[in-house]
């Protein structure tokens, strides 16, 4: 992968942050592990203390203790404000509208913000068989807003996903409204090399990039003739702050930020 | 009624050839103890249902139990693919019927309360529905619009790790409750594991806690340690480094053979399993106690 | 962020004349204090559902606070008729929707859960389905039979009364939990009213015991014995005499104006209401501790 | 009302006795208050110690300590063995088949068990309105079994009911059956005259006197020309300790056992 990162920080960590940023305070937000549990955290110790974390698993409200491996770790039980059946999470939380923002990832995001995490290749015949949806088929239709988080490689930026797990804009933003669908749909795509928005239109456009990365990068790993914006804005660089809490408290291994 | 028994006797009992398995937890309290005792059984042309098959459906899978797969995330949590089922789909060698989260559990949530289909709202995202011909719809009768629906799961048998439960069957479970209590009301029968028995007095005690009442239970086993490598709040810490170390032994054949063959066929019951783990893990996977603040019940 | 407010602001913040409202509780936990509020800030044209109307809606219609009543059962439980409610019913002055305890609580699970419909397998009863135009079939797309559906209940304001919350609105409920969780989620505003008010550690050291997280609360007051005469499991008993002695009041409007005189507008606030009632039926009502098992959590 | 029993017992000891005795070890009954709550308790004392007792409130296998006055007193929650709320009641437990045993009452039954507990006269404009259904309407349809429990008095039985709240067998046995509905209908009537049950027809015949009973009191006290089976059987005598254990321990004040 083009590396375009300076050394001060890895790619995983300016996409933490990055993504953090996007968070509001007193977002209720439904959280996967790795890279957006870290960026949950991040915000909930910066400029979003009232956060409010939901897994999947049923909890709500959750203070990990230290980094969870999985999404049902004993640590983001003890000390969560509720706990409650999957069935709930679905109905009382994501379907009732109760989420006001979602993270997604997946290994391919097309033009118009689909994602593919169910299959490379025919359905029925996988060439690459991939996790499937858990909960990101819903997460993706009902969330209020929905970010994704994903490094910029131009196989994971094809044209077309080859599955729809998580709906982004189907075909174009009046396809996804015309089957009511209570959810916004993607509002940003967060990379190592900038932010994509949703045009009118739902199609993916480059509207920033990262402090020392370049339109030709963008396009060099999009798969698509990605659009560009009239003005392209540069994101605020990292603070030393955002680093070392990231560091020293939240990925002390450096278990998902270490690597690119 | 007593209807404690062994773990031996209630898969006997009640898993054949066959049926419909669900070992219910989602990360949390699942029964790894009864997916090695239905592999030393060796049970056969079994359909595996589960929201996230985990490792205990990528080792019945590897011993062969399995002509079949119900899902919606298939991977190792937290650390990345599930190898052999992943294998297994790919090669066609597995069936399998997928759903997402909502999905899976709106089924069993429909099993469970006898109703003849589950409903959901529309997601946007067409593919699952493509390809799964239980997914049908149906005109909302107030705005005419359109609500996916999916047919009932209700599994032969569903089987359940518990903190505690009494020996006619009832059963508190706490921390993460995925879907147990669904899994339960929806299959025909029922086997509970538990890290103990407890006097009915304890459970009525606190009958709020009590996910499972005896009477939809056929059996109640005792035993301790049955979620290994998975966890049982309260009782043990989940054992991430197995699950990372599954990453590389289910790379091999010849290694998960050599596992199976030292865990699994290589031991009478789940508590040689647990005694041949040894002191260091017992000990790596010990969890301090921290008690919930007190409930007054009221003495009415 | 706090939502501590006195029940005073809560009512006047969010109950407005002509609202749907929710005080859930089946027989247990019956925010009584909280109807009062509403009678003596004079809201008027309510709408107000559940399930079992109990004594707290004779009273507010009595008060003239109600222009309907959604209802699936009307009676003094264990007492006989619910008088007032009745004769309004019967002369007309009340307008009304009526549904099976099922029906009620199968809208408010599809409010809650943001469902467009409800769907129950039919009862062979033909007649509530004929006298109530909500009630409508779906085909179940499996087996092409029909099912009944109900369009989902979302109140305008849900009031419900806990054992304990922490001051953004977790609450901890335990006995008898009828409808809580379903009326709060389905509920556009969602007011706590709470024995007690405890530090969230209380809360977070049992989250499984939660049934309304904070973020769908808007108002937390603490009101002690808002629930009299209905109950608080493990803080008071039921006042079964006063459910006898309403049976003798609600015959004689005199006798209601009177009472609502005295007991309602002619004190301030719960407080003044539970002093009034004097130290001999704070001591008949008063209930000795029980507590629940302990429940280890671990520290993690 | 006409006083068949004799001086020892009074008409509702003698129908919670009869009651009782319709229930099987292991039952599991969806129990109102009043009468059937007696009932099972007597029961669970006799011949039937694994009797599981539900509450609509949402409480399986109660104990209360004391004579319970509402259906969600306390001390039916007090040593309970699990606690749920109402939908988990009405689909877990009723809707699913976990329920053998539905007792009903009502103002009228008539002559196809069908029950009224809604209204007397036109519902939109009730002559007497009555508290309508509860969890009666789901109990009539889905228990496996259901025992009606009511006196013998002519304007209790009427050929038709005004409004049916709990189906008996509609207008006969084949139109219960043609809705689908999964529980088997009414089997018994227990009143203080004798035992009522349906014929192949599902009209209610009279099939047992209770001990110094007569046919012609039934026919008097029924709103329709009611059919006598061709060997109409005599109750057993009530036990004197039956009575005590009902008198002494299950009901000492007498709230539901006095009077009639």
């Amino acid at each position: 992968m083009d590396q375009p990162t300076s050394p001060q920080y890895t790619a995983s960590e300016l996409m933490c942050v990055n993504a953090a940023r996007l968070l509001r305070d007193g977002d209720v937000v439904f959280v996967g592990v790795g890279l957006p549990n870290l960026a949950c955290n991040l915000a909930r110790r910066t400029h979003a203390p009232n956060l409010q974390m939901i897994y999947e698993a049923g909890v709500i409200g959750a203070r990990p203790s230290k980094l969870p491996l999985s999404i049902g770790d004993p640590t983001l039980v003890s000390g969560a404000s509720s706990v409650c059946g999957m069935y709930d999470i679905f109905t009382l939380y994501l379907q009732r509208g109760n989420v006001d923002v979602g993270f997604l990832g997946g290994a391919q995001i097309d033009r118009f913000g689909n994602i593919n995490a169910t299959v490379i290749g025919d359905y029925a015949h996988p060439k690459v068989r991939l996790p499937g949806s858990g909960g990101s088929q819903e997460m993706g239709g009902w969330a209020n807003r929905n970010y994704i988080i994903t490094p910029h490689q131009k196989r994971r930026f094809p044209e077309k996903v080859d599955y729809i797990t998580s709906a982004g804009f189907l075909g174009g933003r009046k396809q996804r409204e015309a089957t009511g669908v209570r959810g916004g749909g993607p509002l940003v795509v967060v990379t190592n090399l900038g932010l994509l928005e949703p045009d009118e239109n739902g199609e993916l456009m480059l509207t920033a990039l990262h402090p020392g990365c370049t339109v030709e990068q963008v396009k060099d790993n999009t798969g698509w003739d990605i659009k560009i914006a009239s003005t392209v804005k540069e994101t605020l660089p990292l603070k030393s702050s955002e680093l070392t809490l990231l560091r020293e408290e939240l990925d002390p291994e450096g278990i998902y930020l270490k690597g690119s | 009624m007593s209807k404690l028994c062994s773990l031996k006797e209630a898969i006997s009992n009640y898993v054949h050839d066959g049926d419909t398995v669900y070992c219910a937890g989602f990360t949390h309290l699942i029964p790894f103890a009864a997916g090695h005792e239905i592999i030393r059984q060796g049970r056969r042309d079994l359909t595996l249902a589960r929201a996230t098959p985990d490792l205990i459906y990528d080792q019945m899978v590897a011993a062969g139990c399995a002509k079949k797969l119900i899902f919606s995330y298939i991977g190792n949590p937290g650390v990345g693919s599930l190898r052999i089922v992943r294998e297994q789909l790919e090669s066609g060698q597995l069936a399998w019927e997928e759903y997402s989260h909502f999905g899976m559990i709106a089924r069993l949530q429909a099993g469970a309360a006898g109703l003849p289909f589950a409903s959901m709202n529309q997601t946007a995202a067409p593919d699952l529905e493509k390809n799964n011909p239980n997914y049908r719809r149906v005109k909302d009768p107030y705005t005419g619009r359109e609500v996916v629906t999916l047919p009932p799961l209700t599994p032969d048998v569903g089987i359940i790790h518990v903190q505690r439960a009494d020996a006619k069957g009832n059963a508190h479970i706490w921390g993460i409750i995925g879907e147990q209590k669904e899994v339960a009301f929806a299959s025909k029968n029922v086997i509970i594991t538990a890290e103990e028995i407890v006097d009915e007095d304890i459970i009525r005690s606190d009958p709020n806690r009590t996910l499972i009442p005896e009477l939809i239970v056929k059996a109640v086993c005792l035993v301790p340690h049955c979620s290994h490598p998975s966890y049982t709040q309260g009782y043990s810490d989940r054992d991430n480094s197995f699950y990372l170390n599954w990453d590389k032994i289910s790379e091999d054949p010849a290694a998960v053979k050599a596992w199976l063959d030292e865990w699994v066929y290589g031991v009478k019951d789940a508590e040689e399993y647990w005694q041949k783990l040894g002191a260091e893990t017992h000990k790596r996977l010990a969890v301090k106690p921290k008690f919930a603040a007190p409930v007054n019940y009221g003495d009415y």
